[in-house]
């Protein structure tokens, strides 16, 4: 085969190559050699962000209609299956290339973050091996031209997921994440494998269709595919199969985007080390649910006329779970003490309102947000691995200075209101002038995440979201309006959650010894003093050098990152601003061309945008006003507390008692369940019981056996043994050590032998 | 001249006699020189044959040849284990080395 | 002769014997005969290098001495010892007179007068000079007497080490005449081969003298440690066929050497007049014997270990290299197996003789540098133990 | 066979050799062994002369008696205490005369025609009469020589020979060097007689 690798057919492959090369690599060659290791891991991800960005270039380079017409892409085949063969291939469409844009960008830039965070840790091979493997999964899945590749790549990450979850496996907290985790998605998957499963079912049954295929190109931009499966009767009966298809598919993205009621393992996901919240939480695993219904949204959307406000069932699930997502997360981070688990619900929440877009049919404004909370959902949770990691370093420091270490109990198992004492927000305060870098970085990303008005990215792609469902809601029709409301609602509890964690973290006084004494490394503490108008002098910083060189390096790996990321939360958004504001929508433009139909844009309206402007300050101004204007002082009551009351905030702070819900009233029966029935109707009763009766047959012929071998076998061997033995006993002694008798039987043998010649001769 | 077969028949009576010798004496020096008598009857026969068969080919005088380097050889080792043995356990009698047995 | 005896009656075969047995009494007779002589030559020149006068009262410069010392020797009492070993004691002093007498059977007195040319001639040298040894030995082991049992592991170890560089030596003139028979060697020698290999003349003179336990080598009668070692016991006659034995070994070296290195009766004329051939063998054979005895008189007597490493250290090795080395360039040579005359063995005996001396400056430098490190190894010995006494001395106080 | 001279050197020289061979191995004193046994190799020798090959002759004396015999000899002394043994054969002797006398009768019928003439066996000789060779070429010792160096005939052997000399003369200063008797174990008389 002749291939020329770096054609824009074949470089795709390159793409997610060189990612999965470097886990083989590491795993294979250089796991006792943490340097080795993440030089391995930052050049394969490093190699494939350069291809990522030569293709994206290509892209649009070439960015008019054609490209949805014929997509790059290349494919080989891969397993026959009688008639049917599977094919495994890449394309490159608008989407995927958007996607490109961001997934090897923000895992790079989380892989020289992780150089830094993870310095000293004794597997940081092995994370490294790990976190390869993952962004070599996602971007599979990205470049995958069929659901079934996109389904191995997602499969990947799950058990990614697990590993880095649970990569602190020693501590159980850890441990019991990754497997809920992976148990929480794995249901969703197997309704999604019972999608993809009918789907190609399906597929096969169209009269003078491509037969047999799961692929995006012959099922997405096949407009008779499409109204075949519609008009499809499915097994479920006054269902269309696209129905059918649709509702499994989604269900296997509220799995992986964790979005209600399947959201619970994303928050105690960060029991993982931080960098890989931020890889799940923003390049890879939550993103990759959303991309995937983003793909696959000419399906999901077949039949429906959204335009004209005509919704299908499978339209009206993502918006009714994406809307009470949005809303329910946001409310439940407002509740949250942890640095971590606020980003995480809002990150939930941020997933919601994608799903909701495309329940209301704004296919490129989640695609949008998307990409834009990838972003400044990366710089958020690095941020706070920084401030955590300050917090680590303040209290070793504080304890120097003669604060005694406070030990803490580590939750065993299922304990919801757990919370690190580096997490806990409360317990900071002032960090500004500790760690301003990653004060201002979090700053922006928060304003990003907040919808902070025409500066950062994610205002234009959540106005966009919004104006969606305006323009729906304006017809009166109660769904969009639903959704428009919940929506709204989610962004002023966004805004406002967004402020108090920042305001509880870096306003104020030090809460605590450890907050006074955060945040180690020479750029950080360079710029303390120019802060505190102090001058940096030279003793300072060999002080600093001599109490940790080796925390510099990795303070600077670490906010390298950040830096880049916050350029990214700002003007990320630039790219998707409406046309009749500056002229030009260039990522509609870009994007449109995937779907076979392009989608319309909405009007301009100023409406929305004025009230998303007025939600988003309106939060961010509540926010300053409990928490910024006096800032929380030690031992004081969170404002938020006092105004709603100990009952409700418990309420928040367990998380709405769903976990708990879930542990009472599923795990639990279910587990009695299998005690019960599986294990002891099914398993030992039945199973065992006849076992149990095979194996006494068997022991007793065994017995028969063995007493036939006892008597006649060993018997039989015994005697020719014993009569060796006794043969040889008295045969040794002719072994007398004389060598004189030796020789008189050489001599012996030899006259025997002479007269056996001379016999013969004759 | 002398028949071939009356040198073969000394060389057997000398090689009987050092076999006897061989078998039969306690002395380990002893032993030795009865291997030597061996050995010369062997070299006897082959010088004999040599003249009687072939003397116009040194098969037989360069076999002598090696069976003297070998002698040589083997009562050099063989007077050193002697007495080797003996500064050990103080005496030269074979049966007294019985030591590999059962 | 053999001819002049068919002549008066007698059959070939009893003619030859007769013949022989002759021969063996004449050369047995002046070997016997010469002893006397030599014995007056060698007692006069030892009195010489001991600055004195030496026998001089029977006969005219005490030259009858010697016969009468053989008289009084003969007439004197056969003491044997109760304990003795009987047979070999008495076997022991003839065969160390027979041991020599037998290896003048093969040595060429003039171009003609040969006891047997054997073509293996010096192989039966050696074999025959090995005999000697089993004379000691025996004569050590049957006397009963520790001095002389002493005597005799001397002999062991001696004469059978002596015997490898000796052999050795003797392979040179050997491959040079590319024959055994002595006499062919004698004839060889256009040249005399101490001009071409000095160095193996040295080595077979030094092995030589002590095979024969003399000179230096003479541990194995050493009066001063085993008064007389091996033929303590012995007295009378059987004493003096020792000591015959003993004399005309050493000047059968001496014939030897003159036999092997020095053209034996090789001269002007020897060829033509026959009994001249004589005359020339025994003046170069009474000047080795001369430098023997300068040797034996002027070098104090070595001790057992000194000997043989000696031998075994430097000899061995050494006569190896110098039979390499003469090996080497004689088969470099062209021609060397059609040497007929002086001028042709001109050539081949400058390139050997250049390659000695260059072999020479070798073993001094060697033996430099071997006494050099002895002398160190001596010096630092001393050190280690004069240290501890001082040690010790500083601790006392 | 007429009575020659040569007869009568055989003869003797066949009395001497076996009669000092059995002197060898009846004889008590082991010094009177050792010569005996020069004695009895002597007489091979003289064998070897009157099968014409004195070249090895010559060797027999150098090598068996001035070297091999010299050694027994030196062994012999250097263990005095065991040259007088009560007993000078092992519990089997009478068995190993037997033997020996069984295979000296089995050998002599095989070699000899005498079986023949007395008619005990028609075809067992593998008839061993003949007394007439060949005459031995002149130059049999050269050629001996050059055969022994002969890549084509005995090269090999004889470098062989060499080494295994070699390895005998180191293996046996080894074995007596007194460094290799440090582990010894039994007691030293030697060291209570002074």
């Amino acid at each position: 085969m002749n291939v020329n690798w770096f054609s824009a057919d074949y470089l795709p492959w390159l793409i997610l190559f060189f990612p999965l090369l470097s886990f083989v690599i590491i795993v294979l060659g250089t796991i006792r050699n943490v340097v080795a290791s993440q030089v391995v891991a930052i050049a394969g991800i490093g190699i494939s962000w350069v291809l990522s960005m030569i293709l994206f270039a290509k892209a649009v380079w070439l960015a008019d209609e054609t490209l949805g017409e014929h997509v790059y892409g290349s494919a080989i085949d891969w397993l026959h299956l009688g008639a049917n063969t599977f094919r495994m291939g890449v394309q490159v469409d608008p989407l995927t290339a958007y996607m490109l844009l961001m997934v090897p960008l923000a895992s790079l830039l989380i892989f020289i973050y992780s150089a830094g965070y993870m310095h000293g840790d004794p597997h940081e091979a092995r994370f490294f091996a790990y976190l390869s493997l993952f962004v070599g999964a996602m971007l599979t899945l990205v470049v995958a031209d069929n659901l079934l590749m996109l389904f191995i790549g997602w499969e990947v990450m799950g058990f990614c997921s697990y590993s880095l979850i649970g990569f602190w496996f020693h501590k159980k907290s850890a441990m019991e994440a990754g497997v809920k985790a992976f148990m929480t998605t794995r249901v969703a998957d197997v309704l999604m494998l019972v999608g993809i499963g009918y789907l190609f079912i399906m597929t096969g049954r169209m009269e003078d269709g491509p037969g047999f295929t799961l692929s995006f190109q012959d099922i997405l931009r096949n407009e008779e595919m499409l109204k075949f499966l519609v008009n499809a009767q499915s097994v479920i009966w006054g269902t269309s199969a696209a129905t059918l298809i649709s509702v499994l598919l989604i269900t296997g993205t509220v799995g992986k985007s964790s979005q209600f009621p399947l959201h619970v393992w994303l928050p105690d996901a960060m029991e993982g080390p931080t960098p890989v919240s931020a890889m799940i939480h923003a390049a890879t695993m939550v993103s990759a649910g959303v991309y995937m219904i983003v793909r696959m949204f000419p399906l999901l959307s077949a039949g429906a006329n959204f335009h004209h406000f005509e919704y299908n069932t499978a339209m009206y699930y993502m918006g009714i779970v994406g809307s009470v997502t949005a809303l329910g997360a946001a409310v439940l981070a407002v509740g949250q003490s942890d640095i971590k688990r606020i980003l995480a619900y809002s990150t939930i929440s941020q997933l919601g309102y994608m799903v909701a877009a495309l329940g209301i049919g704004a296919w490129v404004a989640a695609a949008f947000h998307l990409v834009n909370h990838a972003f400044f959902k990366a710089l958020l949770f690095m941020a706070s691995g920084s401030v955590i990691h300050a917090m680590e370093h303040g209290e070793h420091h504080a304890a120097e200075h003669g604060h005694p270490h406070e030990h803490h109990e580590e939750p065993d198992g299922l304990v919801m209101d757990y919370c690190a004492p580096p997490n806990d927000v409360n317990r900071m305060g002032g960090l500004l002038h500790r760690i301003p870098i990653t004060a201002i970085t979090m700053a922006i990303g928060g304003l990003s995440l907040a919808g902070f008005p025409l500066v950062t990215a994610g205002f234009w792609s959540k106005d966009e979201i919004i104006a969606e469902a305006w323009h729906g809601g304006l017809w009166n029709d109660p769904y969009p309006l639903f959704v428009l409301i919940m929506l709204l609602l989610g962004a002023l509890l966004t805004a406002f959650y967004t402020a108090r964690m920042w305001f509880l973290a870096f306003w104020g006084k030090p809460r605590t010894p450890a907050a006074q004494y955060a945040g180690p490394g020479w750029l950080r503490d360079r710029w303390v003093k120019w802060w505190n108008k102090q001058p940096f002098s030279g003793e300072d910083k060999l002080e600093q050098e001599h109490a940790d060189p080796v925390t510099n390096r990795s303070a600077m790996l670490m906010e390298i990152p950040l830096m880049v990321l916050s350029f990214f939360a700002i003007t990320g958004g630039w790219i998707g601003i409406h046309k009749d504001i500056v002229g030009k929508n260039p990522l509609h433009d870009f994007l449109a061309p995937t779907l076979l139909e392009h989608p319309e844009v909405v009007p301009f309206d100023f409406t929305p945008m004025l009230v998303s402007m007025i939600v988003a300050l309106g939060g961010l101004g509540l926010g300053w006003w409990l928490y910024g204007r006096k800032p929380l002082a030690a031992g004081q009551t969170d404002p938020t507390e006092a105004a709603l009351g100990p009952g409700i905030w418990k309420m928040l702070q367990n998380r709405l008692y769903i976990d708990i819900l879930y542990r009472n009233y599923i795990v639990r029966p279910l587990e009695r369940a299998a005690e019960k029935i599986v294990v002891e109707g099914i398993d030992r009763d039945t199973i065992d019981a006849s076992l149990e009766s095979i194996a006494e047959a068997a022991i007793w012929l065994g017995e028969a056996f063995k007493r036939f071998n006892t008597v006649v076998i060993d018997g039989f061997v015994d005697t020719t043994v014993e009569g060796i033995g006794s043969f040889a006993g008295w045969f040794r002694q002719i072994q007398t050590g004389r060598i004189q008798q030796y020789l008189l039987f050489v001599t012996l043998a030899l006259l025997a032998l002479g007269t056996l010649f001379l016999i013969q001769v004759r | 001249m002398i028949p071939l077969w009356m040198y073969l028949v000394v060389a057997a009576g000398l090689f009987v006699i050092g076999m006897f010798g061989v078998l039969s004496r306690r002395n380990a020096i002893a032993i030795l020189m009865g291997i030597e008598l061996m050995l010369n009857a062997v070299n006897v026969n082959l010088v004999a044959f040599w003249r009687y068969q072939t003397p116009t080919k040194l098969s037989g005088q360069a076999f002598a040849a090696f069976v003297f380097a070998v002698a040589a050889a083997e009562a050099a080792v063989g007077l050193a284990l002697i007495i080797g043995i003996y500064r050990r356990k103080r005496s030269v009698i074979a049966d007294d080395v019985n030591l590999l047995k059962w | 002769m053999t001819g002049f005896l068919q002549d008066i009656g007698l059959s070939y075969e009893l003619a030859v014997l007769v013949a022989k047995a002759l021969g063996v009494a004449v050369v047995g007779a002046f070997g016997l005969l010469w002893t006397l002589l030599g014995i007056w030559i060698e007692r006069k020149v030892a009195a010489r290098f001991q600055d004195r006068v030496g026998p001089n009262r029977v006969g005219p410069f005490g030259l009858l001495q010697s016969i009468a010392d053989a008289v009084k020797i003969i007439l004197k009492e056969d003491i044997m010892n109760r304990h003795v070993d009987r047979w070999p004691y008495n076997l022991a002093p003839i065969l160390s007179t027979l041991s020599v007498m037998l290896i003048w059977a093969v040595i060429p007195f003039t171009a003609a007068w040969v006891g047997a040319d054997l073509n293996v001639g010096v192989l039966y040298l050696v074999a025959v000079g090995s005999l000697g040894t089993v004379a000691v030995i025996m004569a050590g082991w049957s006397s009963n007497n520790k001095y002389a049992l002493i005597s005799a592991f001397r002999a062991v170890a001696q004469l059978i080490s002596y015997e490898v560089p000796m052999v050795i030596s003797l392979l040179v003139p050997v491959m040079l005449a590319g024959s055994l028979s002595v006499q062919a060697i004698v004839k060889s020698q256009h040249i005399a081969y101490l001009f071409a290999v000095p160095m193996t003349v040295l080595i077979f003179l030094i092995s030589g003298q002590a095979e024969n336990g003399r000179g230096p080598f003479d541990l194995l009668e050493a009066e001063s440690e085993i008064v007389a070692g091996f033929h303590i016991e012995y007295s009378g006659m059987k004493f003096g066929m020792f000591y015959v034995g003993e004399f005309l070994h050493a000047f059968t070296l001496s014939v030897l050497t003159a036999l092997l290195f020095l053209g034996g009766w090789q001269g002007p004329l020897a060829e033509k007049i026959i009994p001249l051939g004589f005359v020339y063998l025994l003046l170069k054979s009474v000047f080795v014997y001369f430098v023997l005895i300068w040797v034996r008189m002027t070098l104090p007597r070595v001790r057992i270990d000194h000997l043989l490493n000696f031998n075994w250290k430097f000899l061995v090795p050494l006569s190896l290299i110098n039979l390499l080395v003469v090996a080497f360039l004689w088969k470099l040579m062209p021609d060397t197996d059609q040497i007929n005359s002086f001028a042709d063995a001109l050539g081949p005996t400058l390139v050997l003789f250049l390659a000695n001396v260059v072999m020479f400056a070798g073993v001094a430098w060697w033996l430099r540098e071997w006494a050099r490190r002895d002398r160190e190894h001596i010096e630092a010995r001393r050190a280690v133990v004069a240290e501890p006494a001082e040690a010790t001395a500083a601790a006392g106080d | 066979m007429d009575i020659t001279a040569e007869a009568i050197v055989f003869l003797l020289l066949s009395v001497l050799t076996l009669g000092s061979a059995l002197l060898v191995v009846t004889t008590r004193n082991l010094f009177h062994a050792a010569l005996y046994l020069m004695l009895a190799l002597f007489g091979v020798a003289g064998f070897f002369v009157l099968l014409a090959a004195p070249f090895l002759a010559g060797f027999q004396v150098v090598v068996y008696i001035g070297a091999i015999a010299v050694l027994i000899i030196l062994a012999v002394m250097l263990t005095p205490s065991v040259t007088r043994l009560p007993r000078i054969y092992n519990a089997q002797w009478a068995v190993n005369l037997a033997l020996a006398v069984v295979f000296f009768l089995l050998l002599f019928s095989v070699l000899t025609p005498v079986v023949d003439d007395l008619g005990i066996s028609g075809t067992w000789g593998a008839n061993f009469t003949q007394n007439s060779p060949a005459d031995v070429p002149a130059s049999s010792v050269s050629d001996l020589g050059e055969a022994l160096v002969d890549p084509q005939q005995y090269m090999l052997p004889f470098e062989l020979a060499s080494v295994l000399l070699m390895g005998a003369l180191i293996g046996a200063a080894l074995l007596v060097s007194p460094t290799a008797r440090d582990d010894e174990d039994a007691p030293h008389e030697s060291g209570q007689g002074a």
